[in-house]
């Protein structure tokens, strides 16, 4: 699949907040190449916020090792129902994607 | 003391098997709990509902054999006999059916590209997501009663042993004796039901290797394809029978799928 | 309604869901498989020995177990002089699991499949235990004549030595040439390969 | 040039993207000189988590034997107070710098991820805590599955 749908579910649990965010990407190295033998250009994602509530909680900055498709798993302290979780992405094409959740 | 060393050995051999199967079990747990799947369903729902084909309408009222459009448990009691076709259908089969009647579209056009790629799933990719998702919790149990149902076990039962091709395999020569594996990978003897069972309840399924979901169809394609057998067609009678007799294998097992596979 | 009739019906119904013949099956794959690639569709036909192994469920008979080796070691054609080539070429052959599918280009040079089933260099963790381990092959037996010539036999066509092995018949078959299946040889022999260390 | 000013260059679906875009995420800096680094080392002397001595309250959860190198699953906590970041580097990769996670107030330092190895290779994880640096390594055997065909 090229770059597409996400999903997110983010549960209240024992005293944080656990967010799981699958992410529809390529994450192409640059180093694979197609049916054809051309190299596939690289396209990854490079950078991926999570938002609580509007506020920056996590920032992080990925290379093309991240596996395609990719899943991440995260905690916030404590949380609670209905906190309102966005989860963004930007990869090198500058290509971008988010998706919303309320925490259950 | 040479036995004993001899002894010490074997023991720590068997040991570093044992926590090989333990890491690998690990690694299979761990790739399970964070799989996109679950992306395949979402995409498959949207399609499911995007009207298509000649007619320009939707899948919405597909009778998977709970009636039209109804989805719940449909695909935990697949394969199953359906009277309007006069034939054993499994998921994908009936699928092109409703795509072919409902939509209008020629088979030709709908079995184009029933398999995918890590760049483009196919539409029966991510349809058989969505709707073997809808059946979650379900027991399976594919059609057992109408003869022809029963002629389709007996055929799938049949392949299941038949000796051929250039490597002169059945599926039994990998899926037929407890304790084998290839590589690392455990074979399931998929004529008895405690080994059928975990694997029917979770395909389709994400495959890690190749970042791609697969389908049933595309399960029993692969193995005659390493058999060193010619191709099955998709959706012959040949393939949903050898679906009906690894289903029925595993019948009143609940779907866990669609499952995430190495 | 006569008797007979009611029993031929009853009959009918049984017949109707009673196992399919190998026979019946072949129809069926005739039908129902189409030709891709290399894999055409004379492979869906079973020569003597897949029908006897299908029918037996791979357990036929000590004595027809016995003349179809016989048969079998028949086909086995030795090449002249050395059975022993480059373990190293064999290693890398035992590792790569292509060969023979429609997937594969024809033509082109077969891998051997070996560690999909068997254990041959202990450093290779990933193997498989379809087949027996192999590891240490030569250290015990040597690489006499004999030996040699039995290995060779072995992987140009195992069902010589049990007629409905699941182990393909490598050179039988066509996947693998005299030179290839000497690599191999060697590699279950050499005292310097990896299988011996 | 500096990367954002040659994301803004990068055409029509950048700048669309640009447009839709929170400012936070568009100014979102990625380091492109610890990403290309090719040796372990450069890469985190680049991302300015220069090597730290081994810490057992960073612990990584993974498994030791991954059937495929395509997707590895891997769980990073660290249980030191005031974590602020966690890198991770995959030594025998390529470009061996795989994430830098930057957590602020609200978040635990704690991610999984899937990740891509090339071969059998240490991941090392080094987690910051108020100035100071952990360090946790784990060996991760990739195999060879399936029939190879």
């Amino acid at each position: 699949m090229a770059a597409g749908p996400m999903k997110m579910r983010a549960n209240l649990g024992q005293g944080f907040t656990d967010i799981r965010v699958l992410m529809t990407h390529p994450m192409e190295t640059g180093q694979r190449k197609d049916s054809e033998g051309k190299l596939v250009p690289m396209h990854f994602i490079q950078n991926l916020t999570v938002k609580v509530n509007g506020k920056t909680v996590i920032e992080a900055q990925t290379s093309q090792a991240v596996s395609r498709n990719p899943v991440f798993s995260f905690r916030l302290k404590g949380g609670a129902k209905g906190d309102k979780i966005e989860v963004s992405w930007l990869d090198n094409k500058g290509e971008t994607n988010k998706t919303e959740a309320a925490v259950a | 003391m040479r036995a004993l060393l001899v002894g010490l050995l074997a023991v720590s051999f068997a040991a570093s098997a044992q926590d090989a199967k333990k890491e690998i079990q690990k690694y299979q747990q761990m790739i399970a709990s964070g799989s996109p799947a679950e992306l395949f369903e979402l995409e498959g729902e949207t399609l499911w509902k995007k009207p298509q084909g000649p007619r320009n309408v939707s899948l919405d009222k597909c009778d998977l054999g709970k009636g039209p459009g109804v989805l719940k448990g449909a695909y935990a009691a697949l394969p199953r006999y359906f009277k309007d076709a006069e034939r054993v259908m499994d998921l994908e089969t009936r699928l092109l059916y409703c795509m072919t009647t409902l939509q209008g579209r020629s088979r030709e056009e709908a079995t184009k590209r029933v398999f995918g790629n890590e760049n483009e799933p196919s539409e029966m990719e991510y349809l058989s997501a969505y709707v073997a998702g809808q059946s979650r919790g379900v027991k399976m149990a594919p059609g057992t009663s109408h003869p022809k149902e029963k002629e389709a076990y007996a055929l799938g039962r049949a392949l299941f042993f038949h000796r051929a091709g250039a490597w002169d395999f059945s599926c039994a020569s990998c899926h037929g004796e407890e304790g084998k594996r290839i590589r690392m990978q455990d074979l399931p003897v998929l004529s008895e039901a405690k080994y059928a069972r975990p694997v029917m309840s979770t395909w389709p399924a994400y495959r890690v290797s190749n970042s791609q979901f697969k389908t049933m169809q595309w399960r029993i394609n692969d193995c005659y394809r390493q058999m060193r057998m010619p191709e099955p067609s998709f959706a012959s009678e040949a393939t949903v029978a050898m679906n009906m007799y690894l289903a029925v294998n595993a019948r009143g097992e609940p779907y866990r799928g669609p499952g995430t596979k190495r | 309604m006569s008797r007979l009739f009611l029993l031929s019906l009853v009959f009918l119904a049984a017949k109707a869901t009673a196992e399919p013949s190998a026979n019946d099956v072949t129809k069926v794959l005739q039908r129902d498989f189409h030709p891709r690639g290399q894999a055409t569709m004379d492979r869906v036909v079973q020569d003597g020995l897949q029908r006897v192994c299908t029918e037996t469920h791979d357990k036929p008979p000590a004595d027809v177990a016995k003349a179809l080796e016989a048969d079998q070691m028949k086909t086995v054609v030795y090449p002249q002089g050395s059975l022993m080539g480059d373990w190293k070429r064999g290693e890398k052959m035992a590792q790569d699991g292509r060969g023979s599918m429609w997937s594969d280009k024809a033509g082109a040079p077969a891998g051997a499949s070996c560690y999909n089933c068997h254990q041959l260099s202990p450093k290779e963790m990933s193997y498989g235990t379809i087949g027996p381990s192999l590891a240490g092959f030569g250290k015990k037996r040597g690489n006499g004549a004999d030996v040699q010539k039995y290995v060779y036999a072995k992987i140009y066509n195992a069902k010589a030595y049990n007629a409905c092995s699941q182990m393909p018949r490598l050179g039988y078959a066509g996947t693998l040439s005299e030179e290839q299946i000497k690599d191999l040889t060697a590699l279950l022999l050499d005292p310097a390969s990896p299988v011996n260390q | 040039m500096n990367a954002l000013r040659r994301r803004l260059l990068q055409g029509a679906a950048a700048l669309a993207a640009a447009a839709l875009t929170p400012l936070a995420a568009l100014a979102a800096t990625w380091n492109k000189e610890a990403f290309g680094a090719k040796s372990a080392g450069e890469a985190l002397k680049n991302i300015g988590a220069p090597d730290a001595a081994p810490s057992g309250d960073v612990v990584i959860d993974a498994p030791e034997i991954a059937e495929n190198g395509a997707v590895v699953p891997i769980e990073i906590t660290s249980n030191v107070p005031g974590t602020r970041s966690i890198v991770m580097v995959i030594e025998k990769n390529p470009f061996p710098l795989t994430a830098k996670f930057d957590f602020l107030e609200g978040a635990l330092p704690y991610v999984k991820v899937n990740v891509k190895m090339g071969e059998t290779s240490d991941i090392r994880v080094i987690a910051e805590a108020n100035g100071k640096r952990y360090a946790a390594t784990k060996n991760i055997k990739v195999t060879i599955g399936g029939c190879g065909g």
